[in-house]
Formats: C-alpha cells, structure tokens, sequence
C-alpha cells in the first residue's frame, strides 16, 4: 500500500501541492487526471523523491515512511518513475539504458527475465540495442524510458504521461503492455492525457486542478461522469 | 530618455575626475591606476563576446602580447599613433582567422582551443624571433609616461563600456543572448550566427590587442615569457567572471575589487600571498555566488521589495 | 493553387541507417499538411532537412521553386520558413517577450525598440500568453513553452511553418483551443506542415496527409483515405484507430 | 633512427597519458574542472622526494603512502567543496564556472602550503635513471615505468567503465546526473569516488614524474594545462582518448624534435591539437557534436 | 634626522616560473645579509653610528608587470631607502629606467646582457655584475680551444640552447666566438621553454661525432640533460650545462656524477672570505649558496653596505662611491669599470663536490680544468 496524505510542495513561492491525500493498493492501477500545470508532475516527483515536500506531508510505503528518504533509494523500495521529458541516459546505448535500469539490488535476480520482456514489448530496442539513445526518435526514446523502469522490478511503476509523442499503434501498444505488466501484479501510477485510453485501464482516478485533489472515483463512474466530460474528455468519448 | 542623458552626464563627470586622478597620486599610485585600469579593459573587452555567448576564451594574451610585440618591433620605425593603429589591424586580422576556426566549437573544447591557441602564437613568436631574427628579447624606449598610458587605458575604458552599452541595446548583444541560450533556435530564427560570433570576437580581440600595445611601454624589456604569460588570461576570465560576465559593468566590478585585493595582500602579506588569496577566493565563491553585481542586485531587490510593503 | 514546398528524393543516411529514404512530395500554399508515420520513421529528420537544421545526404528542397536546400538554417528562416520543435526549445535566460522580439528582430523586415515590443504583445496575446511578456521563459509550463514557442515562429512571418508534434501533451479542452489556433493561422494563409499523433487533431485539420514508414513514403492522399489505407493502418494507427 | 624516435615518443606521450586521465575522471565524469590538478601532482612529487630523501622509501613502494593519501584528500575536497557547489548549481546550472572559480583558490592555497613546506627551489632526485634497451630504442627506465603504468591503468579503468555496471553508473552520471538517482545511482557518492581516483590518478602521475622531471612548487599550472589539452584532445570523459592523445602528443614531439627542430616541439603538439579540434571539435574519442 | 633605522625594500619571484632561481640566487643572500648587518648593530654611517636594516620585501609573482608595480610602491609609498634588485634580466631592465627615474641605485646582480655597458650609460646609477652573453661564450671557446690545441679534444661542438633570451644571446655569442677559435659547431639547435625530454637532440649530438656538448639551459632542462645523457649513455669529453649547473640542488641530485661537469660562473676555493660566506650562508639558510651569482648578489649588497658606510644614506652619493670606489667584499678587491664587474669568474667545473672557477684561467685562484669528463657512474 503506497499512502500520501497531506502531501504540500513549495517551489519558492509558488505553491504546486496542497494537502493531497493519495492512495493505492499493491496491484491497483491509478490515474491521475488535469490540466496542464495542475500539479501531476510534481505529485509523480514528490513520491519518487526528487523534490522535497513541506513538513507535515507524508508518503507512506506498506507503513514505512519515504519522507527524507534521497532520491536514489527510491528505487529500492520498488517505487519506478518513468518521468516528464523521458529523462533518458542520452550518451548510453539502449542496451546500457536497461542495465541501469537494474541497478537497484532488488532487480538483479530477475534481471535476465526483464530483459526479454522487455525487448517482447518493444521489439525496436530489441533491434537497436547498441544505438546511442540520443539518436533515437522521440518515440523510441520512450520505449526506452519505460524499458529501463521496467528493468528495476518495480512494485509501483509511476508513469508521467507515457503515451506523450507516441505513434497510435505503439500507443495501443504500449497499453496493452501495461496491462500485462499489472498482471505481473504491478501496481500502476499513471498521469495521462490521454484520458479514455488511460481510464479503460484503470481502477480508480483522482481529479487535480490547480495543486489540489478535487475529485476521486472508480474509472466506470469517471468515463461518465459529466463534469470529467466536460473538462477531460471534451464533452464525447473522442 | 532624461535618465540616459542624466547616466551619460554622470559618466562623463566621472571619467573626468579619473582622468584628473594621477595629478593627486605619486607613481605608485598611477601605477596601481594603470594596471587596474588595464585589467577593467582587458575584463571588459573579454566580457563584450564571452559573456553573453558563454564562450569561456583563454586566448586573451595571444592577443595581448600581440599588441606588446608590435609595439616592440615597430616603436622606433614607426610614429606612435601609427605604432597603436598597426598594432590593432594585426589584431583585427589574427583575430578573424582565430574566430573562423574556433565557430566549430564548443563548451570546454572552446576554453582549451584558445589556451593552446595562446600558447601556439606564443611559440611561433618564440621561433620566430629565434631563428628568423636571432633575438628574443626586444627593447622598448619610448618616452610614454605612466600618466600617459594611464589616460589612454582610461579612454579604451570608456570605448569600450560604450561598445558594450551599445550592443546591450542592439539586436547584435539581443543575437549573442539567444546565440549562449540556444544555437539552434538562433539560426533557426533567422540569426547568422557565424557572423555575429565573429565580429564580437574581432572586436573584443582588438581591443584586447590595444591594451598590451598601450602597456608594452612601460616594461622596457619585452620578451615571449613577459608578454605572453597565460596569467593575463586567467586572470582576466576570472575577474570577468566574479563579477558577472554578461552585466555591463559586471567586469569592472569583478576587476577593480579584485586587483585591489591582489595588491592589498601583495603588499602586506608577500610571504602568506598564495595561501590567503585562495582562501579569500574560495570564500568568496560561496559567498557571492552569481557575481558582484549580482549580490548588489539582490541586496537592492530585498530592499526594494522591503520598502513596498512597509 | 500554386505549389510552395516541393522535395525531391531527399535523403538522410546517419552512418549505416537510412532515416528518410528518397521521399518526394510538394504542398500547395493555403494547405495544411499532416506528416504522419510511426515512431523513427523520420518525420523529425525530414523537418529538420527542410529547415536547414540537418543538411540531406541528397534530394532537394523548393520553396517556389527556388532550392533552399544546403542553405544554413538563417538562410531557409529568411526565405519564409520557420517551425516548432519536438522538444520544446525556448530560450531560458529570456523573457517571454524577449523570446519573441529575438526573432521579431532577425526576420527579413526587422522590427526593433517599440513596435517589436509591441507586436510580440500581439503576437502573445494570439497564442494566449497576453500579458505574460515578463514572465521568465523557463518558469513557464510546458504547454505555455510551446505557445511562446509557436509565437516566436509566427513573428518571422513564415510562408510555410512546421510543426514537430505541437498539440501532444494537451489534454482534451486544451487540444481544442489549440486545433483552433492552427485553423486560424490557415485563415491567415499560411501553409503549414505538422507532425502528429493525435489523429483527432489530424482529422480535424489536415486536408492531405502523407505517411512515412521506415524513412520512405508509404501513402500521400487526402487525409480521410490515407488513414483508411491498410498500410497504414498495419504500420501506423493499429487496427483499434482505424 | 625512426624506430627509436617512435619507440622514445610512446614512451614519452605515456607520462603525459598518466597525468591526464584523472583530469578526465574529474572533468568528465564529476564535472569538475580542477585548476588545482597539477598541484596535486607536484605535491605528489613533494612527498615522493621526501620520503625518498629523508625516510629512503623508494618511490615505489612510497606510491603505497602516497596515493591512499591522495584518495583521501581528493575524497575530503570534494566533500567539503565541491559538494556544496554541486548542491548549488543544481538550480543555477553554474557548476562549471564555479568550480573554476573555487579550484582556482584551492590552486592557490595548495601552492602556498607547498612554497611554505618546500620552499620555491628546483627539486630533483635520481630513481631508475638507466637506460633500457627497447629494440634498440635507449629508454629510461622510470619513464618506461610511467609509459607502463599508464598503459595499465589506461585499459584497466578503460574495461571497468565499459563493461562493469559500475561503471556504467560510472558514466551515467556524467551524461544525465539529473536522471541517475531514478536508477538508485547515488550521484554525490559515485561523483566523489570519481574525483578521488581522479585525484589519486594526479598523484600517481606526480610520483612518477618526479623520478624523472625537476620540478618546483610553482609549476602545478603546467601540468594542469597539458593534460587539459590532452583531455580535450581525446574527447572529455574518454580514457582511451586520453591515452591515446597522450601517446599521439609524445609521437608528435619527439618526430619533430628528431626530424624538424626541437624549436618546433611544442608548437607543433598544439598545431596537432588544434588541427585535430577542427577536424574533430569534441576530440578524437568525443561523442559527435549534436547538432 | 632622528631615524631610527634604514629602510631596505627588494621585490622578488617568490611565486611563479621564476621563483626556482630566486630562491637560489637572490632570497636567501637578501636574508643573509640583513640578518648579519642588523646582528652587527646596524648599517654603518660615515659618523659611526648603526642604524638597524627595516625590510620591506614583495613578490612580483613572476610577473613583468607586478615588479614595476611592486618597485613603485617601494620608492613612492614604503618610502625606502634602498631598493634591492629582482632576479632575472628582463625584471631588472623593466625596474631599470623606474628606478633611474626616481633617482635610485640598481645593483644587478642576477641579469646577464651584452648590453650591459649600454644601459649603464642610460641609467648611470645601475650597476651590473654579472656580465654579458658574449663574455661567458668567449670565455667557453677559449677552454675548447685550449682543449683543442693541446689534442684533448676534436674541434667539433654540438650546442643546444633554450629559446629565451638568455639561451639565445649566449648561443649568439658562441656562434661568432666559436668561429673565431677554430671550433666547427655541427649542431646547433634551440629548444623552447618547458622541453621535459631531450633524448632527440641527446642523439643527434650523440650520432654528431662532437667532442664536446654545450647547452645553455635553464634549471629544469639542466637537470633534465643530465638525467637523461646517463640514460643514454650519453659521455662526450666536454659536457657543458647552463643555469641550475652551479646549484647547491644539482650536487644534491647528482652527486659522483657531477665530476668534470662545465658550467657559468665558478668560485676560487683558495679565497678564505669567500669560502667562509658559503659557511656562514649554509648555516644560517640551511644550504649552499651556488656557486654563481650568489657570490657576486652578496658582493653587491656587501658594496651597497660599504658604501653607505663611506658616504651616508644619500643615494647620488652612494650612486657615485659605488662607481668609483674601490672594495673589499668576499670576491677579494672589487672594482667597477663602467658601473660594470668585469672581474668575474666565466666559465667553472665540479670537481670533487666544488664547482670550481677555471676561466680566465690566468688569473689568480683558478683551477685547472680535468678533461675529459668521467663518465656516467651507475647510481
Ligand atoms: N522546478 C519548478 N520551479 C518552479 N515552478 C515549477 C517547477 N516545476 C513545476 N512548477 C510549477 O508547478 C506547477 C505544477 O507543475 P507540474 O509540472 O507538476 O504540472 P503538471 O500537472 O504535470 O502539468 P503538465 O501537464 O504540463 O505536465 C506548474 O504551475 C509549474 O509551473
Ligand atoms: N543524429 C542521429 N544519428 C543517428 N541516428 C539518428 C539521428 N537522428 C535520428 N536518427 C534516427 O533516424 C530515425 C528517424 O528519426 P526521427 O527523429 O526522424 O523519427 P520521427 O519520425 O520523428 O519519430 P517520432 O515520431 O518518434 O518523433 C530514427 O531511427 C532515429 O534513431
Ligand atoms: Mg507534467
Ligand atoms: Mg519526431
């Protein structure tokens, strides 16, 4: 069970967080829904601990709390972040990409297995395993990303906004990878614009708007709900 | 409009009053004037290209012992007018074939090109002199007082900070902003940027050129070792940097503190000299991180923003 | 109508890898044109040749007949060409508004001093950034990057503006503002190039469409039969968005 | 005569490869441009002489003493300011400009320290100064040492950072320090141990020259400067580059000396270096400039 | 004038490329001296009194620009007495007209010129006692010739020199002298500042057939040449080495080896003032003085003492004793010519750990030269 409660952020004096309460069960697939600037991102960010939260807040993994915990023993709590703008290693080749990816010691024993998973899922880093990731196409740079958070064995996989920049095929692609990888029993954090795709999915949705929670449900009630209509999914099922 | 006008006034008063200085100083004092004032050049001009566009240049004594050398060779053939006016052509010329080959570069590539470009002129220089006219060091006897080369530093001073308050206000200082920003989104833009590079580059040599023309007098001898010592680069970056690099008057202010320093520990401290100075340096890199001018501004911001809400 | 971009069997070979592969088509001025194809197809690399950023191994580039290809990217931006980038570009150490006086003062009519501070308000105000020309470029959102960004491509007055993948990342009510910008620019006459994956936003904008996969041209046709093409459909939409 | 030109070159540009490599460690991997580098490798000298002198610890077995000393040292300077200073430019982006800026202090206070300890005299002592006969090539046997070392060196950090997940984490920090706590890479820890083997490589490099090379208290500035050169030559953050670099400078130098004019030597290492950033502007091993 | 002490202000390289030679030469004889003047009581007045040395002491960091600077604040704001000389011969000429300018007496004794006689005339209150490039290579090929004529030797001569201004007024200098003695130069190369390997140009002279191998180095190349002529092999009769040859350091680093060496300068064992200022330098600085130009940096100072002892503090009239007078420092009955030491010691050679004066070698208090040089011991 991943619990934030309380969860506020400052960056100087703007505030991008206020007392967001979150949670999710081991297995469960989230998403989190809202405009541009509504404050996903820097949720995404706060849990994986590369900004830091006001005091008060709490993130809670199975009871132990992660506030103060740096950013670099995230990943070994079983917590992966495939970030905003892919944050990829650019000068790596893809095969490298992956390795780092299992760096956190709880990946090494099933490091072989991720492997090919992972190349099963996107068969392009299967055949350009030695290219340098700073030549690849956006789109395969994503594949690359998701790849490499794959690769640390994660119980909670955060992805922020995955299908950004991706071909259509690819994305229905991808989300069907992500349904095999929640039946590996991995529980999904997902932020997406890409509403009805990424709610069929889903368990549950939180509504933000402007750093706060303002709506939580199941991912049945939201597909019609009409308020998320109007503001997510321009009044029709597109 | 008034403001600029009334800036202008000020300046202009200012430089006067500098300019009036050396009759209220004995030589030490005219001295410390000169070099203070050679270095608020050399900070400047260096500031002119390498502070908007981030491109850290080493090759500030290349053209420094350029400017000496010149003068060396031609202060008894040649009219000193015309001495200064050679001397800046070469200048000029060695600093546009410098700045074609440098445009591919970049970063650190850049920093260290120039370095070893300082040091390349300096060795052919060497060779040169060794083996074409089979003397290295050169004298120089010219009757230029220190006043003298004082008041001329001063007015390059003044060329120069109008050079760099005029670009600051043109396209060209806009071109060289977007140029340290984002190469791509600048040609893309519309910006040649070869161009734009180069003619800073030129410019800010130049006068870099002038300014060991200008200081060659007061050394007598000259030789490889005197006038090309990469100190005068270091020193140079350092100052442009400490002050703040891409502000007009950031150079002078990195400049002018820190040649006083330079000198107060000098003077007082010969023997404890390197040990004090890096610590004082190391001191001041924490304590003031973006620059003099930038502290200044801060300080100002605070209390600005103070004086709004009271 | 008459033909503004005319490429000719352009090429672009990184080491061993052909990313565009001898790929010709034209554009008429007034159109907009989507550049479709699945990830590393080479849509970007294509953009890239036309303005200027990457020069082709071969092939040419027209702009009215004139070949801007092998011209450096200043050179094609002053013929009338401008674009966005996948990966917004801004320039961070600006203002927003000085990010758009910068190319407001090195198009072929400069503007300087007031009236360019005064058309970058204007042109601000299209993209619905009014009133934010002080703001610092990099404390901007990502989605109000973009707009600057599009607005620093508008300010050199292009013929022909390309747009690398401009509406992804906007949700649903943002996608449509933004599509409506786009068509107001059409209005204005412009011609227009866009790399997209966001089919609504395609259908919704795009007359004709051309398909790359695997760097070469596999479709080129008004929109609503390319994208009901088996090809591309096997290669690029998948049958679900077919 | 062109065989033992070629032979003595290697051997030479080894001794510069030495130097260089902790340089590029630092730089290219911790992103700190060490101006104090070369004092480092002249206190390294210092203390090689010293014990040498006075305790009758021969260099080698001195390196014991000495570069456990420099990692520490290294390992302490970093902590105490670079840290900081990275904390810091993680906002401003700066990191470059100040590490210029407080290694240029530490420069100072190193080289103060030294001139107060060592005084500014000459410095020399003889250790494995004989000839060793390599194909018929006359070479000392300290700098055949030094050539030795950092061939090994060279290769054994080269295979570690390419083929090791540490050192591949190793080189991730360089390329995207921002990305690599995602993977669990502890940057500060994995950048320190950067710049103290960065540092314990300077150190090694000052024992080693100091068998074969005057120096004195005040000539650090040196040695910074050629393995910059070096550095860039062979593409930041390379070690193959900076070996061969090091190597190809050597070559390059005793040729000319041999058949050109030893007036020429240096000038033509830089025309070589500048000649190969303009055929090459992020150096022989660097990745393509990105554009 | 109630003073209470004389003011003494020199600025020297205590910092940077220089600083190697001024901790030799020109540093610990300052310190020396003051030390010994100020345990005596004080400098001498012609009424008898002593007046304590004050020191003022910078470091012009090896930069041209500092010295001037430096110099200046010494006339204008410390408001010396006397000012000391820098070390280097482009820093004393850069302090030279300043110093003429102010009226002070500049006694040079770390700067080799020809144009020494020149510049005496420009600035008549400088005094230079170190000779000129043309004296020390006159006084080399009149050894080689020697050693020429009596067969010791072939007439071939491999030179080297460092591209400075130093290495190339010597190399100048022998290059007409060399001629004129019969010598045949089959090599003659010049290398830049900073060369660390010499091994090419080891093996040209090698391979020349010369006798006899010249370099006018500076310190680092010094040591460097005779490092790596070992390596290999490398025994020619004559072996001449440059600055840095008559170092304290030089013994230290090379022990046996040194014997036969050549170099600048020398010193006359036979002369008991001069042996007993090395003592008394050794223990109070803690090492040698080289045997170079230390002699003649402490006969200066020695000069100045006497001077002010003779004619008071005031500068024109120590200017003039100087010039005129005749002394008697630790190089026995000292005399200028010209404001100029002509009575120097040109060209010297370690012999069992003393480097000792060989050239002129008619003069009283030379030793004889050993040829050829051993060669290279193993160590
Ligand atoms: N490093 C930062 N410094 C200052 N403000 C920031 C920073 N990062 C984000 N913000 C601000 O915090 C707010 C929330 O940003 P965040 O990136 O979390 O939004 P988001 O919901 O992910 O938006 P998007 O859909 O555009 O990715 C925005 O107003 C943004 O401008
Ligand atoms: N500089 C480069 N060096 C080597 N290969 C490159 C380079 N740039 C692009 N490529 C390769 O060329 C191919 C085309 O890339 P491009 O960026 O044009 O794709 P794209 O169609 O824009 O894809 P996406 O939709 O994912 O952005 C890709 O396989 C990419 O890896
Ligand atoms: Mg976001
Ligand atoms: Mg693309």
């Amino acid at each position: 069970m991943l619990e934030i409660a309380n969860l506020s952020l400052l960056y100087g004096r703007h505030r991008a967080l206020e007392n967001i309460s979150v949670g999710i069960s081991e297995g469960e697939t989230v998403v989190i829904l809202g405009a541009n600037g509504a404050g996903k991102s820097s949720l995404l960010k706060a849990i994986a601990g590369l900004v830091t939260p006001e005091a008060g807040s709490r993130v809670m993994l199975d009871g132990k709390s992660l506030i103060g915990l740096p950013a670099h023993d995230i990943p070994e709590t079983g917590i992966a972040l495939v970030p905003e703008g892919r944050g990829v290693f650019g000068d790596l080749t893809v095969e490298e990409n992956l390795m780092l990816g299992a760096n956190p010691r709880r990946a090494r024993a099933t490091e072989a297995d991720r492997h090919a998973l992972i190349y099963d899922l996107f068969p392009r880093l299967a055949e350009r395993k030695r290219q340098m990731v700073r030549t690849m196409s956006g789109g395969e740079q994503q594949m690359v990303a998701i790849g490499r958070a794959l690769m640390s064995n994660p119980k909670y996989l955060m992805l922020d906004e995955p299908s950004l920049g991706l071909a259509p095929i690819v994305v229905t692609e991808l989300f069907a990878a992500l349904k095999r990888v929640q039946q590996t029993g991995v529980a999904l954090l997902l932020v997406e614009q890409n509403v009805s795709i990424s709610l069929s999915i889903s368990d549950r949705g939180y509504l933000m708007e402007a750093g706060r929670i303002v709506g939580a449900d199941t991912a049945e009630a939201l597909k019609t709900d009409t308020a998320v209509q109007q503001a997510f999914l321009g009044g029709s099922t597109a | 409009m008034t403001r600029t006008t009334i800036g202008f006034g000020l300046i202009a008063l200012a430089l006067a009053a500098l300019a009036f200085l050396p009759t209220q100083l004995g030589a030490y004092g005219v001295g410390l004037l000169l070099g203070m004032t050679g270095y608020v050049v050399l900070a400047s001009a260096w500031a002119l290209f390498s502070g908007p566009t981030r491109y850290i240049s080493l090759a500030t004594v290349a053209f420094f012992g350029i400017g000496a050398y010149t003068v060396a060779v031609l202060s008894e053939t040649l009219p000193y007018p015309l001495v200064l006016l050679v001397a800046g052509l070469i200048g000029l010329v060695v600093a546009l074939v410098v700045g074609l080959a440098t445009l591919r570069l970049a970063g650190v590539y850049f920093v260290i090109f120039t370095f070893g470009l300082a040091e390349l002129i300096r060795q052919l220089v060497t060779w040169y002199e060794v083996n074409v006219t089979g003397t290295l060091g050169r004298y120089i006897f010219l009757p230029i007082t220190a006043e003298q080369i004082y008041w001329q530093l001063l007015a390059l001073a003044a060329v120069t900070l109008g050079i760099g308050w005029w670009i600051a206000r043109s396209r060209i200082g806009l071109a060289l902003k977007v140029i340290g920003d984002d190469e791509t989104v600048a040609s893309h833009i519309g910006i040649d940027i070869s161009r734009v590079k180069l003619s800073l580059f030129a410019v800010s040599a130049t006068i870099i050129t002038l300014v060991g023309a200008i200081q060659a007098p007061r050394w007598t001898y000259i030789e490889p070792a005197i006038v090309f010592n990469p100190t005068v680069s270091f020193l140079t970056v350092i100052m442009a940097l400490l002050g703040g690099a891409n502000r007009l008057w950031g150079p002078v202010l990195g400049a002018v503190p820190l040649f006083l320093l330079f000198e107060w520990l000098s003077a007082n401290f010969p023997n404890h000299y390197s040990i004090i100075l890096g610590l004082m340096f190391i001191a001041i890199v924490f304590v003031v991180p973006r620059g003099i001018l930038s502290l200044g501004e801060d300080v100002m911001r605070r209390f600005r923003s103070r004086e709004l809400r009271s | 109508m008459t033909q503004l971009l005319d490429i000719t069997a352009l090429t672009k070979q990184f080491g061993g890898l052909t990313a565009v592969n001898k790929v010709s088509f034209s554009v008429n001025a007034g159109e907009i044109v989507a550049l479709l194809g699945p990830n590393g197809s080479g849509k970007t690399t294509l953009l890239n040749m036309i303005s200027g950023a990457l020069q082709a191994t071969s092939g040419t580039v027209a702009l009215e007949g004139d070949i801007i290809s092998g011209l450096p990217p200043n050179g094609i931006a002053h013929k009338g060409v401008s674009r966005t980038f996948q990966l917004v570009k801004i320039l961070p150490s600006l203002s927003v508004a000085e990010n758009i006086i910068a190319a407001l003062a090195f198009r072929p009519q400069p503007l300087w001093g007031r009236g360019a501070r005064d058309q970058a308000e204007v042109l601000l105000d299209r993209v619905g950034l009014g009133g934010r020309g002080d703001e610092h470029a990099d404390e901007l959102t990502y989605i109000d990057q973009k707009r600057m960004e599009l607005a620093r491509a508008l300010a050199s007055e292009p013929r022909l503006l390309l747009l690398d993948e401009w509406l992804s990342g906007l949700n649903p009510t943002e996608l449509r503002v933004g599509i409506d910008l786009i068509l107001s620019l059409r209005q204005s006459g412009m011609t227009i190039v866009l790399v997209e994956h966001i089919m609504e936003a395609v259908r919704a904008l795009c007359t004709r469409s051309v398909v790359m996969n695997v760097g070469s041209k596999i479709a080129d046709g008004p929109t609503a039969d390319v994208l009901s093409d088996a090809g591309v459909i096997a290669a690029y939409l998948g049958d679900g968005n077919a | 005569m062109l065989l033992t030109a070629l032979i003595s070159g290697l051997v030479l540009g080894g001794t510069y490869a030495l130097v260089a490599m902790g340089l590029t460690l630092q730089y290219g991997i911790s992103r700190i441009m060490n101006l104090a580098y070369g004092e480092v490798t002249i206190f390294a000298a210092f203390a090689a002489f010293l014990l040498f002198s006075t305790f009758g610890i021969n260099p080698l077995m001195g390196m014991i003493i000495v570069l456990p000393a420099a990692f520490a040292f290294g390992y302490l300077i970093y902590g105490i300011m670079m840290q900081p200073l990275v904390r810091r430019s993680a906002k401003s982006g700066t990191l470059e400009v100040d590490s210029i800026l407080a290694t240029f202090g530490l420069l100072f206070v190193i080289q103060g320290v030294m001139l107060i300890t060592f005084g500014s005299n000459y410095t020399s002592y003889n250790y494995l100064n004989f000839g060793v006969n390599i194909f018929g090539a006359n070479i000392a046997a300290n700098r055949l040492l030094a050539f030795v070392l950092a061939v090994v060196i060279g290769a054994t950090l080269f295979l570690v950072l390419t083929r090791t997940r540490w050192g591949t984490t190793v080189r991730a920090i360089a390329v995207a320090p921002k990305s690599a706590p995602l993977v669990g890479i502890n940057v500060n820890r994995t950048a320190r141990f950067a710049f103290a083997l960065g540092t314990m490589l300077a150190a090694s490099g000052g024992v080693m020259v100091s068998m074969y090379q005057t120096f004195n208290a005040s000539m650090g500035v040196v040695f910074t400067m050629k393995a910059l050169v070096i550095v860039i030559m062979g593409g930041l953050g390379n070690l193959m580059g900076a070996l061969v670099a090091g190597l190809l400078l050597g070559v390059v130098e005793t040729l000319v000396a041999t058949y050109v004019d030893p007036g020429l030597t240096l000038a033509s290492t830089y025309v070589i270096f500048l000649v190969i950033l303009l055929w090459k502007p992020s150096g022989l091993f660097g990745k393509a400039a990105g554009r | 004038q109630d003073r209470t002490s004389v003011k003494i202000g020199y600025a020297v390289s205590m910092t940077g490329g220089n600083a190697g030679g001024a901790g030799i030469t020109t540093i610990p004889n300052y310190k020396l001296w003051v030390h010994e003047v100020n345990e005596a009581g004080g400098l001498e007045l012609p009424d008898g009194t002593r007046l304590p040395i004050e020191v003022v002491e910078y470091d012009d960091r090896s930069s041209a620009e500092e010295v001037v600077r430096a110099v200046e604040r010494l006339v204008t704001q410390d408001q010396v007495d006397f000012v000391l000389s820098p070390w280097g011969t482009g820093f004393n000429l850069a302090v030279a007209p300043l110093l003429d300018r102010f009226g002070y007496p500049l006694i040079a004794s770390a700067a080799v010129t020809d144009k020494a006689p020149e510049f005496a005339e420009r600035w008549t209150r400088s005094f230079w006692l170190l000779g000129g490039g043309a004296d020390y290579a006159g006084a080399l090929s009149e050894v080689l010739a020697a050693a020429h004529a009596s067969g010791e030797i072939n007439g071939d001569v491999a030179i080297i020199s460092v591209a400075d201004g130093f290495g190339i007024d010597l190399v100048n200098a022998a290059r007409a002298t060399f001629a004129e003695a019969g010598l045949n130069i089959v090599m003659d190369r010049t290398y830049p500042p900073g060369t660390t390997d010499f091994s090419p140009m080891i093996n040209e002279a090698q391979a020349s057939g010369a006798d006899s191998f010249v370099a006018f180095s500076y310190p680092p190349d010094t040591f460097a040449l005779t490092q790596q002529a070992q390596v290999a092999s490398y025994n020619p009769d004559v072996f001449y080495l440059g600055v840095g040859t008559p170092f304290p350091t030089y013994l230290a680093a090379n022990g046996e080896n040194t014997e036969g060496i050549l170099s600048l300068g020398g010193i006359d064992t036979s002369n008991q003032a001069l042996m007993d200022y090395r003592q008394r330098h050794t223990d109070f600085i803690g090492q040698a003085p080289d045997f170079w130009a230390s002699q003649m940096t402490y006969a200066g100072l020695e000069m100045l003492e006497e001077a002010i002892k003779r004619v008071g503090l005031d500068r024109d009239a120590v200017a003039e004793e100087l010039s005129s007078g005749t002394f008697t420092t630790i190089l026995g009955e000292t005399r200028l010519e010209d404001n100029q030491l002509r009575d120097l010691w040109w060209t010297g050679q370690w012999q069992n750990g003393v480097f000792v004066a060989i050239e002129p070698s008619e003069r009283e208090g030379a030793s004889a030269i050993v040829l050829p040089k051993q060669t290279w011991q193993a160590q």
